[in-house]
């Protein structure tokens, strides 16, 4: 092991410490490299396809996830009646806590990620602020950490308006708090105080200039034990609800070689302040004057890496699993050529139409898009419960073009072919999307979902027409069917219909 | 055969004619449709135009799930129609707005109380579930009739929570 | 309209003259193009998928293929009465036919193909051997069309043995004979003279050298109406069983950067010779020492397609769409760049532990494999009825690699994910094949199938433990229901059993 | 309770101790199982090791597909076996072995006549179906009893074509 808590050595057996999509995902680039799997699950679990795909499958307590996937003894302890030698986190979880990574290694298992102190530096906002900025990585103009009120007061009119409180700790929005003008700073600063405190435990905040009209930007970074470091080129996510990201794409409208060879190099840097191992990515903030700051570093394999997958050719979760054997990287930064554009839309069991309402219930039908270009990654089934314990994402689907527009052209034909029942799902806001003049432009900024987009109801008259005549069909086949018990009540002309209709259907 | 078919607050008048001809609001279609052996999927041709759809009852409704978009389709004959309108319970846009719990949560707050004028979208309870914080809102301009939970219950999919009275209507 | 029977314009509504998994890719690519489709369908078609998915459909006949997909007049018809303004053929059926391209022509259709002149050269063995032989493409040393039997027996000591007499009609084996000793030859020459005549109408044969040891390498070919050509590689498609090509791949094993661009500046002046015009490929025979010789053109979209697809990143359907619209190439030849790997293995159904035999009935399971570079393209949907009126591929699976390796590790999982139930299928096959020394070493030729690859019984013990007690839950779980009807039968051990299983199934 | 299973011409003998051990030809495995919504199929855990199979019923065999391999499994409690092998209906390698077209089409050649003696492997019949020849062959060693085809006749699915007997036999 190294200093930083880094093991890597070979491995044939890998536990992985996850569920859903992002467990079949690993399941999948274990089977192709011949590793054998461990799965773990919950009450909730025990028919999900995480435990169908591998090789062993053990069950770690009930369905609410801090007392199963976030309990670290219950997985060690799996890792130890299974002989894994391995451990892979996903994303979520227990990914980015450090001391589940110091776990593994401290029972001699390797940690598919980075070493153990870059995870703590990272996961420190302030601390990895301090940490780039000394290796000479750009951060938003702001304060130092730990600051008390006064300080931030008279640092705010330096910084300008407008500007945001943000909480040292934590992330996903809490404790943070957007600033117009000087009046309403004391009040904002308490307010993300007590917020931060209430959820994690730190009051700490500081100031950050906020950066309109800005888009998340970043890069995908792949990094060997023997420091070789190298970037995969950009993900655009500017499209974000309630700072959850709800699509993504490779490259990005607004990159160009020469920014995407600035961002990537910067990124690098960034990932060698740290002893950086594994992948991993590097958020940016671009501006409308393509100046790009650093946001915050996700020591993990992210949700979106599939469309990287897709312009480069690099499988990035065998990636992940070779590094962590300690083999070096195949690639130098030269041979990662990108081709073409890949877009992802994150399918969500929530109601668009209704506030973005969660939808809960059993999965009736799950037809997935298939063919050319079109890549879906799920952990669902016909007969999958979506249930409130966990994340609302039923799957990830990938789209595949020549040029953007391609790309955007074949997710219109794969959302249309994908047929979901049984919750309400997010499809209408992608087909919204995929339609709007703004995204096909490449006009976005990460506030354009909440503040300049709407699901103004589509409603092509024939095809509604279709939808009650398909009602229809299936209404008079129940009333048939419950005529059969109440023949007293029998309507020739149907009948007539009936039988000609099972004469068809033969 | 005559049917009334119901989209959200768009009313259709359907009549079978033939075997393989229905009117929709007096417009004809050449109709051909099968059950497919997956499920509860139908596929349609109208006059040669294609569609599948799927269909699932659901509440007494039909789910149809056509070209990703999910429409929810009442279908009533007409002698049904007729006695619902008669009685009164026929779908209309007066009467009680139930809001029920669309998933098990946590009620974080219910920002209205009995009495209170809502207009339609105002946010009336917020519901925290799936790591998030859900605002379930009024579906359309009313009163408040009733409220039946409190912030801090744990609450079950399908609770009824807020119940939302025509504004003339006597508390 | 040119001379030689070419009509590309611009168009917007496309007849599928075609069904099963290529006319669902038809309708995919018109659907990313906005071309609206109309598809047609026989007796046993009403339910399938490319009558689903296609925007209109029309009824043309009978089950038998020559009773409605080949008649050529139904197809007009449908194209007339729904105002469709071009006809994509496909492959098969009436994708070859120099008259069906003549009447869409005729009839102001555009035709997605080649010009009439064109299908018509390449469709005659002889003269398409001629035609290439003159614009300097090599050819199997041979003899001319129309010799006698004297003269035939003549030229066979020039060419020199073992050599095949082949029909100038027709294809798939049919009339051919291979000769291993003069003795042999006037008797294979008469019998493949019958052979031919009774499948073709036309008994004129000639002579070929028979390479041994060859493999087939093929070129797919773009060409747009302003004489543009280029190549996009080979694939290598050696493994076939009785002239049936089974799993192809892109690139071949055995063609390095020199030799692909020697066999593509080859099969482009191929093309040019027939003043060829869109998607097309030139069939090569490669022999142990690396000479190339042409066998013959595919004057269509071909199954492999997908394999090239994926390694150029080019969507070769949409090229011919744009191609019969009349656009330019959006490529020059040193556009196109080869990256990874692509194997594509047909799913067919027929029982590769019994000699292959075709097998029939009503599929009652279709879970496509997916994730991370599978492509699956496919007609057959659960509740799919495979019969003996169409051809029994169901399915084409495909996936892509960063190397060769990889692509055929991804194959096995992919083909293990695959839950395929009411036919038997070659999915066996193909893992038989993916584990073979001989594949994974890239040592094959056309031969190898057939002669020196055999299905041994793979049986692990364990998983065969396995499978039968999965048959004995399902044997037990048909007994408890059945023991509901009669009581007395009743064993309560069962029913404890029974009810626990029950109780944890909730 | 004791069970027999047969896959081919191996038999295994299955033992159900308690509710979640079963002993298969005396190895002891933990199973834990469970039926899905999607049809038919079973995820089973045996010691831990997950395993996903499809299972159908036909023509009295279990169809099982596991890993892309399809198995032929016939189960019998042991009173059920007992009685088959007495009544000598159990599964053997003697006795008639039956040639049934397995898809409609039209026989091409019947290569062979009634009393000649056949070797597992040769050809009995050359059917041709979805535009292919396909050669039948026999399943085992034996002597044709009856040939009940002939070339240029149309067939159907699961049509008894040829007759298989044993060598000893009386023809």
């Amino acid at each position: 092991m190294r200093e930083d808590g880094l093991l890597t050595q070979k491995f044939d057996k890998l536990l992985i410490a996850n569920r859903g999509e992002i467990a079949v995902r690993i399941l999948r680039a274990c089977h192709e490299l011949g590793i054998r799997t461990v799965a773990v699950y919950s009450d909730a679990d025990r028919n999900a396809l995480h435990v169908r795909y591998a090789d062993e499958a053990y069950h770690i307590g009930p369905a609410p996830a801090r007392e199963s996937y976030l309990v670290i003894e219950k997985i060690l302890d799996v890792a130890r009646r299974s002989g894994a030698e391995a451990v892979h986190p996903g994303y979520g979880f227990l990914a980015e806590r450090a001391e589940f990574a110091q776990a593994c290694v401290d029972a001699g298992l390797v940690f598919v990620g980075p070493p153990v102190h870059a995870i703590r530096v990272m996961g420190d906002k302030l601390m990895a602020r301090q940490t780039v900025q000394a290796a000479g990585v750009p951060v938003v103009p702001g304060t130092e950490p730990g600051l008390n009120d006064e300080a931030l007061v008279a640092a705010a009119d330096q910084i300008g308006y407008p500007l945001l409180v943000k909480a040292a700790a934590g992330g996903g929005g809490k404790g943070m708090r957007p600033v117009y003008e000087p009046e309403a700073l004391p009040g904002a600063i308490a307010a993300a105080r007590r917020e931060a405190e209430a959820a994690f435990g730190d009051g700490t905040v500081y100031l950050e200039k906020m950066i309109e009209g800005g888009r998340h930007i970043e890069i995908q970074l792949l990094a060997d034990a023997e420091g070789n470091i190298i970037y995969l080129g950009e993900r655009e996510c500017s499209l974000q609800r309630r700072h959850q990201k709800l699509i993504e794409e490779a490259p990005s409208f607004v990159v160009d070689e020469e920014l995407r060879r600035r961002m990537g190099e910067v990124a690098v840097a960034a990932a060698r302040a740290v002893n950086y191992v594994n992948a991993g990515t590097i958020e940016f903030l671009l501006d409308k004057d393509k100046n790009f700051y650093f946001l915050e570093m996700n020591t993990r394999l992210q949700v979106e890496h599939p469309v990287t997958e897709l312009v480069t050719g690099v499988d990035i979760v065998q990636e992940q699993l070779r590094i962590a054997r300690g083999r070096r990287l195949r690639f130098q930064q030269e041979d990662i050529r990108m081709r073409g554009w890949a877009i992802e839309c994150r399918i969500n069991a929530e109601d668009p139409y209704n506030n973005y309402l969660p939808s809960t219930g059993q999965i009736t039908m799950s037809r997935l898009p298939t063919g050319p270009g079109v890549r879906v990654d799920t952990g669902v089934f016909t007969g999958y419960e979506v249930t409130p314990h966990y994340d609302p994402m039923i799957s990830k689907l990938i789209c595949y073009g020549e040029t953007r527009a391609e790309a955007i052209l074949r997710m219109r034909r794969a959302l249309e072919e994908y047929r979901i029942m049984g919750v309400k799902t997010n499809i209408p806001f992608h087909q919204h999307m995929m339609e709007s003049h703004r995204f096909l432009s490449g006009q976005f900024d990460t506030k354009f979902v909440e503040e300049r987009f709407s699901m103004n109801e589509r409603e092509p008259a024939d095809v509604m027409e279709a939808a009650i005549l398909a009602a229809l069909v299936a209404h008079r086949q129940g009333q048939q069917a419950s005529q059969v018990v109440a023949p007293g009540e029998r309507d020739t002309s149907n009948w007539k219909w009936y039988s000609r209709w099972e004469r068809l259907r033969r | 055969m005559k049917y009334m078919a119901m989209v959200g607050d768009k009313e259709f008048t359907i009549e079978i004619n033939h075997e393989y001809e229905i009117l929709v609001n007096g417009e004809r279609y050449e109709v051909d449709f099968r059950q497919l052996p997956e499920g509860s999927v139908y596929s349609l041709l109208l006059n040669h135009r294609s569609l599948e759809a799927v269909v699932e009852e659901r509440d007494d409704l039909w789910q149809v799930l056509l070209r990703g978009e999910l429409y929810e389709v009442q279908v009533q004959d007409e002698r049904a129609y007729r006695l619902a309108r008669a009685r009164g319970t026929a779908v209309s846009v007066t009467g009680e707005a139930v809001i029920k719990s669309p998933m098990p949560g946590i009620i974080i707050k219910v920002p209205v109380a009995a009495g209170d004028v809502v207009k339609k979208g105002d946010t009336v309870v917020i519901l925290e579930s799936m790591k998030m914080e859900n605002e379930l809102k009024a579906p359309r301009d009313g009163v408040v009739k009733r409220v039946q939970t409190q912030q801090g219950a744990s609450v079950e999919k399908n609770q009824v929570l807020v119940i939302i009275g025509d504004p003339h209507e006597e508390g």
